[in-house]
This record gives C-alpha cells, structure tokens and sequence, in this order.
C-alpha cells in the first residue's frame, strides 16, 4: 500500500521533471564559464600547436623539416655552395600554410630549434594566397621561442 | 448595414460556389474557411457571438483541418492527372434551385417570426399558445441581461434538452462505429 | 479633437489602441526573442548575445532587419499563391489574439487597457488560436516539399490534439469564474489566484499550452534532426521573419492569457483594487499593468526554463501524453470543479 | 552641415545601419562534413559562445542561413550536394571554409577529395588548421563582419593584422614580452631585452 501511494504521489509530482528543472536552474545560477575571446586573451596551454615559427638567422639550410613535413608544405632553399661555407641561412624559406596540419613533426628534428610552433592561432585570411609565406613575410617572434625554450627547461629540471 | 449584409452574403455564396467548383481540392478547402469565416461575421451581425465563436472554433479549427489532411494526405498528382468534369453539378444545381424555391416561397406566404420557437407552431390550443408565450415573454426579459452563452445554454438545456441529448447519443453511437471500423482486428 | 465625439468613442479610439498595442506586442515579441536566447545562454552556463549594443539589446532588431533585406525564394515546385500567404495565415490570428487581453484595471470610462471587452472574449481566443493552424498547414503544403509537409501534417495534428486539453482546462476557468470574460475572470481572483484551486488545470494548460505553440520539448514540427527545419523549411527572408513573428506571439499571448487565467491577472491578492482604483485611477492602473507585465514575464522565463530542461518527445509519445493522460485529467479536473461549483450553489 | 547639429547628433548612411544588422546577424547553417565540424561545434557551445556575436541560430534549412561554414574534408562525392546547398541560400550570403581541407585538400592528397573549395563556392575567409581553435574561427567571423561592414578591407593585403575596428586589448603584440616568462628569467639571472634574452 505505501509503494502504491508512493507511486501516486509521484505520478502526480513529477519529481524527474522537478529535479531536471533544478539541474539547469543550478547552472542559471553559478559563474558562467564563456571565454570573452576578441576582447581577453584565451589562456592558451602551453604547448599549444599554432602557426610555425622559423628564426631564418639561426637555420642551417638542413632541410630536416622538408623531408619531415607529411604534407610538403615546407621548402628550403640552400644558398649556393660558395656562400654555405660561411652563412648557412636558407636562400629562400616556404612554409604553406595552405596545407600545414600543426603536426609539429618538422619541430623534433631541427638540429638548431629554429622552426617551432607559436600560440598564433589567428590566421584566417580574406585571401587564399596570403596562407603561402615567405623568407621575407614570416613573421616570427623570439619571445614566443624564448618562452617554449623557459618552458622546456623547467620540464627538464622538474625530471630528475 | 444592408448593404454590408449583402455584401457579406454574396461572398458567402461565392465561397459555397467556389468549394463546389474549384478544380483543386485545396482551393475547395480555403474558399471554404472562407466562407466559415463571412457565416462567423454574420452570426456576429446578429449579436449571436457564442454562435459565431463555436463556428470558427470547431468548423474552420476543427473540422476543416481534418480536411485539410485528407487532401494532403491523398495523392495529389494523380488527382491532378484525372480528367474532372463538372457535368453532375448541373442536376444538383437544379435540384437545390428547385429546393430553395419551394421553401422560399413557403417562408415568404407563411405567418412563421423567428423569435417563436418551434414549439409554438406546433401548439393548435389557443390558451396553450397564450400561456407558452407569457412564460417566453417573462424568460426573454429575464434574458435581456444574460450573456450571449447563457442564453444559449438556457434554449440548449432547457427547451431542446432532449433533442440535444439524443443528438449527443447519436453522436456517441457514431464515434464507436468508426473505431469499430478503423481497427483493423476487433 | 473632439474625444466624446461618437466617431471618436466607436472608431477612432479603438483604431489607436489596436496600432499602440500593435507596436507594443511586436516589441514585446522582438525582445521575448532576445530574453529567449540570453536566457538560453545563461541556462546553458554561458552569455548569450551581448555585443550588439549594450547587453545585446540591438540583436532583435539586426535580426529583423537582416531577414526583411534577405532574398525571398519561393521554391520551383511551391504554389505561388498559397507559399505568399500562408505567413499571414499565421501571424494574423496570434496578434488578433491580443485584442480581449485585459492588461491592467481600467484608469477611466475611456482609458481602458483593453481593445475589446467582447463577453466571449475566452470563446473567441480558443477560436482565433484555433485558426493559427491554417498558416501552418497551408505553408507545408504549398512549399512543395516533403519535410515542410510531414512537419506541417505533424504539427497540425499536435495542434488539434492537444486544443482539446487546452479548452477543458480553461473551461474549468470559466467555471470558476461564471463568466466568458478575461476582466470578471480576472476579477474572481481577487482574493485567491486560481493556480491554487486549478492547480491541476493549470498543469494541463501549461503543457498544452508548450504543445500548442510549438515550443520545445514539444516542438516536433521543427525537430531538426528528422524534419529540416518542419514547415518553414523552404521559407526564407521577411516570411519566414513573419513565422517567428508568429510563433513568438504565440509564446507571448500564453504567457498573458495564463497570467489572466491562472495567476490572477493585474490583481495582487487582498489588495482593495476598486477603492484605490477610484482615488488614484491613473497610479494604479500603471501598477497593475507592471503587475500583470512581471507576472507575464515570470511565466515565460519559466516556459523558457522549459525549453532548456526538456529533451524532445518521441511522436507517438507525444499524442500519448496528450490523449492518453492530459485529457483525462483536465476532464477529471473539470467534472470535479463542476461538482464543487454545483454544492456549493446548493 | 555638421556644424549646425549639436555634437550628439550622429550622421550615417542607411547603408552603414543595413550592413551592421547584417553583419551581427550571420546565422550558421548546420552543416559539417568532418572533424572540423567538431570545433564548429565546440565553438557553439558554452566556452567559446559564438552566440555573443548573435550567431549562435544554427538554421538546418539553407533557406534562413547567411553564412555557409564549410566545416571539413570536401569530396567529390559531397562537392555537389555542399554547391547545391549553397545555391540554395538566399542572398546575400557568405562562406567561411574552415581548415585546410577547403583550402587546397589538407592531409587528404587523394583522388576522392576536392584539393580545396575555392573552384566550388566563392570562399569568403578562409581559416587555416587542422582543425583551427575555436577561437580561430571566432576570429574568422569578426573578419567575415569587417568584410561586411567595410569591404574594402578584403581587398588589400594584410598579414594576420589586427582587426581593422576592433580594439583588441591585452593582445600580445610582435616582440612584446610575456611578463610570465620574463619573470622566469629574471629570477634565474637573466634579462630580456626587446625580445632578445640575455644571459646575465
């Protein structure tokens, strides 16, 4: 007799709709967790995967990021033979954009840390050609090397 | 006011015409809401607003929807493709001509007021008459503040009490054969 | 101007109430859209539109601008007559709806907040309500389509099973009150709001009333995963604009006509309306309308708190529920408030 | 003329107000054809709230949308359907392509994949990754909306500038420091000095 009552009162109560209606009141209720992107900077993680950066002053012309790149969106061009001798900074310097998937695979294998990925996430263009970037136009920012380099020594010394 | 009247009756009729004639049954459909819609108006012209408001609720909300999926729900292509004539509609045209003739003119030479109910017409004692119509006279004062609803519950209740129950039966006896009929095994 | 002229008093005062409530309501409906997606966003722990003016408050109007400066398609296989005017079909009957909607007591003979005070007033919004169907059912059908169609046939049905619930629970209403009239309804509650005593109408209604609109989590007719978009699917531009329009009035008008109904309309309980209203007419005619306008809007920010709670309905449940369980409640409901109603007349 | 008008008076042209409500009311269609739809998704929802720029109304039917995201790898097979799509949506109308795959294929080398939609649809903005943050397409859509409103920006070359008139506070600027990681080389000795570290 009690189960039947029990079950009466809730066939009249809904207490499942009462409590989904307080789950979603709870949330009505607490800190909304939306970050206000254009206007704060997002907290990015450390290792965040953004746009390569390359330090054309300290690269080697190895070309250990062409043959790593799955995609082939990097190319290197070698100065001539006569100049490699005494500076060794690539002719020319390709990095397509158009077809990058951040795999940081071109990263590991860089004997002297010049490419690396930045926390540059905002890359859309208007324009399809403006992906393609060169020697002249890659922007890179050393701050941003100097922070992964600050960040891989405290990993290093965190590990014994 | 008459001029509104005719107005509001020839669009009526012209939607009762356009039901019939209309090649689509959708058009059929539509000129009929319409013409539910000019019966509300001139139920609402005679200060029967209950009238008017069942009418639209129940025939243009109601019924007609039912309607409409009918014609949605047939295959209007093929209706579409049937050759329709509309050589039937002239003997029924006649036969509704002849019809209204008949009681027009029935109307037009008859001593029949709409304010008597029908149960006044049937009464052949005179002193019958005179009392049923003292008891009328006293409920149509007592009626002049009623609402329009309640006046209508009081004829639907009270002098057609019977006939509307009947009719509720019918309607009951109605809605059990088509269940009866849609379900496939009883 | 002459005010007590008869031109005045039977056409030219009526004329501006209706345009005044006619902004109004529209106004009301452009930022019931906007409370609407805020408050989504706060249900759903983030912000909601904010960068549109301050707070957002631009959005509807960027929204409604955008959509009439769209591009109006009508599709190759729709019947061009009927896709035009199946939009009117719908928003006409959920603004007509508005004119027996009494918002607040009467400040003079003249100056009442309501267009008309017809004695059927209830009978004529289930039968305006009633016809909202049509532009539903016509523009399914005329968009030449197949999804508008299941959508329109699927929400025609809904609309029609779930009216039935919907007027017995109001009926009970009636009842209560003795009266077709939304003011003596409103009057009856003076003392008491019938949510108390029709607590269980007032369940019926507000589930009939989501299903009658076609709001989540009964909105079967949009369900985006099975129908595209249901029965506006091939609208586009200033029609589609006025489907929204529509629906959106439809929310409002329940959100009134409960507040009337169920919560006591304008009138705060135990509170000497009439006395006051005779010393400071204009004072508290103004109260009562913020009265009745904070009661509205706590209704529909609970409608919308429904909204974000409830999953959608399977189809067959959703017919289940409404022929199944609410009709034989809200008839329970009515035969019991007759019986109450007839004892206590003995 | 301006001088006759108190300073409150603001003039513009109905051209300006027509764009800006379009411009704030890019409603989505729902749409994605791979992982990319995900971070679509994942840009809907609570964290990233592509609803404060009043885009949050996905429409299903192309016939309400305004900007088309074409979310992920675009097939042969599909190209059509995403063409038809698209001509199905009133104008105006605009395209976003999200990642590399609608930029020229992405990973998917194949004869099976479109190399890039630009042969299909004229693309508005393009956002590169694989799949870009969410952040990333936010930021697509403030440059769809500055396209909107001043079209002449879309027409002159810019690389990744900041957005033309919106202010963009505590951005990182090029060669500015990060005052975390500085601190950190500071308390080991070191000093930086216009982006250069220099041991001490």
């Amino acid at each position: 007799m009690p189960g039947a009552l029990n079950r009466l009162v809730r066939m009249v109560t809904f207490p499942e709709l009462a409590s989904g209606l307080a789950v979603t009141f709870k949330w009505f209720r607490k800190p909304k967790v939306t970050e206000f992107y254009p206007d704060a900077r997002p907290v990015l993680p450390y290792r965040t995967k953004g746009r390569l950066h390359v330090e054309i002053e300290t690269c080697i012309s190895c070309r250990m990021c062409e043959k790593a790149c799955p995609e082939d969106c990097i190319k290197v061009y070698p100065p001539p033979k006569e100049v490699f001798k005494t500076d060794k900074r690539p002719a020319q310097f390709y990095i397509s954009l158009e077809h990058c998937i951040h795999c940081g695979m071109c990263v590991d294998p860089c004997p002297t840390g010049s490419i690396h990925h930045s926390m540059e996430f905002e890359l859309a263009t208007y324009n399809k050609d403006e992906l393609l970037f060169n020697k002249e136009t890659l922007p890179y920012d050393l701050a941003i090397k100097h922070f992964r380099q600050g960040l891989l020594e405290n990993v290093e010394q965190k590990s014994p | 006011m008459t001029i509104g009247w005719i107005l509001l009756s020839l669009m009526i009729a012209l939607c009762a015409l356009g039901v019939v004639l209309a090649r689509s049954p959708i058009s059929s459909a539509i000129s009929l809401l319409i013409g539910f819609v000019g019966v509300a108006i001139l139920y609402l012209a005679l200060k029967a607003e209950f009238v008017a408001a069942v009418q639209i609720l129940v025939y243009a909300g109601g019924i007609l929807v039912l309607y409409l999926f009918g014609i949605m729900l047939t295959d209007n292509e093929a209706l579409r493709l049937t050759r329709q004539t509309h050589l039937q509609a002239w003997p029924v045209f006649v036969l509704i001509l002849v019809l209204f003739l008949a009681v027009g003119h029935k109307l037009y030479h008859s001593d029949y007021t709409p304010q008597q109910p029908a149960r006044l017409l049937m009464l052949t004692d005179q002193s019958q008459v005179q009392a049923l119509q003292n008891r009328l006279a006293q409920e149509a004062g007592a009626a002049q503040h009623a609402t329009n609803p309640q006046r209508v519950a009081r004829v639907l209740y009270g002098d057609y009490l019977y006939p509307f129950e009947a009719a509720s039966v019918l309607l009951l006896v109605a809605v059990l054969g088509a269940v009866f009929l849609a379900k496939k095994d009883v | 101007m002459d005010w007590n002229s008869p031109f005045m008093l039977t056409v030219g005062l009526p004329l501006l109430k209706i345009v005044i409530l006619l902004g109004v309501v529209a106004f009301c409906v452009a930022y019931t859209v906007w409370l609407e997606r805020r408050l989504l966003g706060f249900f759903q722990s983030r912000v909601g539109p904010n960068r549109v003016g301050p707070a957002g408050l631009i959005q509807p109007i960027a929204d409604g601008l955008k959509l009439i400066l769209k591009e109006d398609i009508i599709p190759t296989n729709a019947r061009p007559f009927l896709f035009r005017i199946a939009p009117i079909f719908a928003v006409v009957p959920a603004f007509a709806g508005f004119a027996i909607v009494a918002f607040a007591p009467p400040a003079g003979p003249r100056a009442s907040f309501l267009i008309s005070d017809a004695n059927i007033g209830i009978l004529y919004l289930l039968a305006i309500t009633s016809l909202g169907v049509f532009g539903i059912v016509l523009g399914g059908w005329a968009s030449g389509s197949k999804y508008p169609l299941f959508g329109s046939l699927r929400s025609a049905s809904q609309m029609l099973s779930y009216e039935v619930p919907l007027t017995f629970s109001v009926l009970s209403v009636i009842l209560m009150a003795g009266s077709f009239r939304l003011d003596d309804i409103i009057q009856a509650q003076g003392k008491l709001p019938f949510l108390v005593p029709l607590i269980l109408a007032f369940g019926v209604y507000v589930i009939s009333a989501v299903a009658e609109t076609n709001r989540a989590p009964f909105d079967l007719p949009e369900a985006e995963s099975e129908l595209v978009g249901g029965f506006h699917t091939e609208y586009s531009g200033m029609r589609f604009a006025f489907y929204f329009l529509a629906e959106y009035a439809n929310v409002v008008l329940v959100c009134c006509v409960a507040t009337s109904l169920f919560l006591g309309g304008y009138k705060i309980p135990f509170l000497p309306y009439e006395t006051l209203l005779a010393a400071h007419p204009w004072t508290v005619s103004l109260i009562g309308l913020a009265v009745f306008a904070v009661k509205a809007v706590a209704f529909l920010y609970f409608y919308i708190w429904i909204r974000a709670t409830f999953p959608r309905y399977r189809y067959d449940q959703l017919l289940k529920i409404g022929w199944k369980v609410l009709l034989p409640i809200s008839l329970l409901n009515l035969l019991l408030v007759a019986g109450i109603k007839l004892a206590m007349l003995r | 003329m301006t001088d006759s008008y108190p300073s409150w008076v603001g003039f513009t042209k109905l051209d300006w107000a027509l764009d800006y409500c379009r411009r704030n009311s890019l409603w989505p269609m729902t749409f994605g054809l791979a992982c990319c739809a995900i971070e679509m998704i994942a840009t809907s929802a609570s964290r990233y709230d592509i609803s404060r720029f009043g885009s949050e109304v996905f429409r299903p039917s192309p016939r309400q949308s305004d900007v088309m995201i074409i979310a992920g790898t675009v097939t042969e097979k599909m190209a059509p359907l995403v063409r038809r799509l698209y001509d199905q949506m009133p104008d105006p109308k605009w395209v976003i392509g999200m990642g590399v795959c609608t930029v020229a294929g992405g990973p998917f080398d194949t004869y099976a994949v479109l190399q890039g939609v630009t042969g299909l649809l004229p693309v508005d903005v393009f956002v590169p990754g694989c799949p870009p943050r969410p952040e990333a397409l936010l930021y697509a859509l403030l440059k769809l909306q500055d396209k909107i409103h001043r079209p002449e920006v879309a027409r002159q070359r810019n690389f990744h500038g900041p957005l033309t008139d919106r202010p963009t506070k505590g951005w990182m600027k090029k060669g500015e420091e990060i005052p975390e990681v500085v601190a950190a080389y500071e308390s080991k000795g070191h000093t930086v000095q216009s982006g250069q570290l220099v041991k001490g």
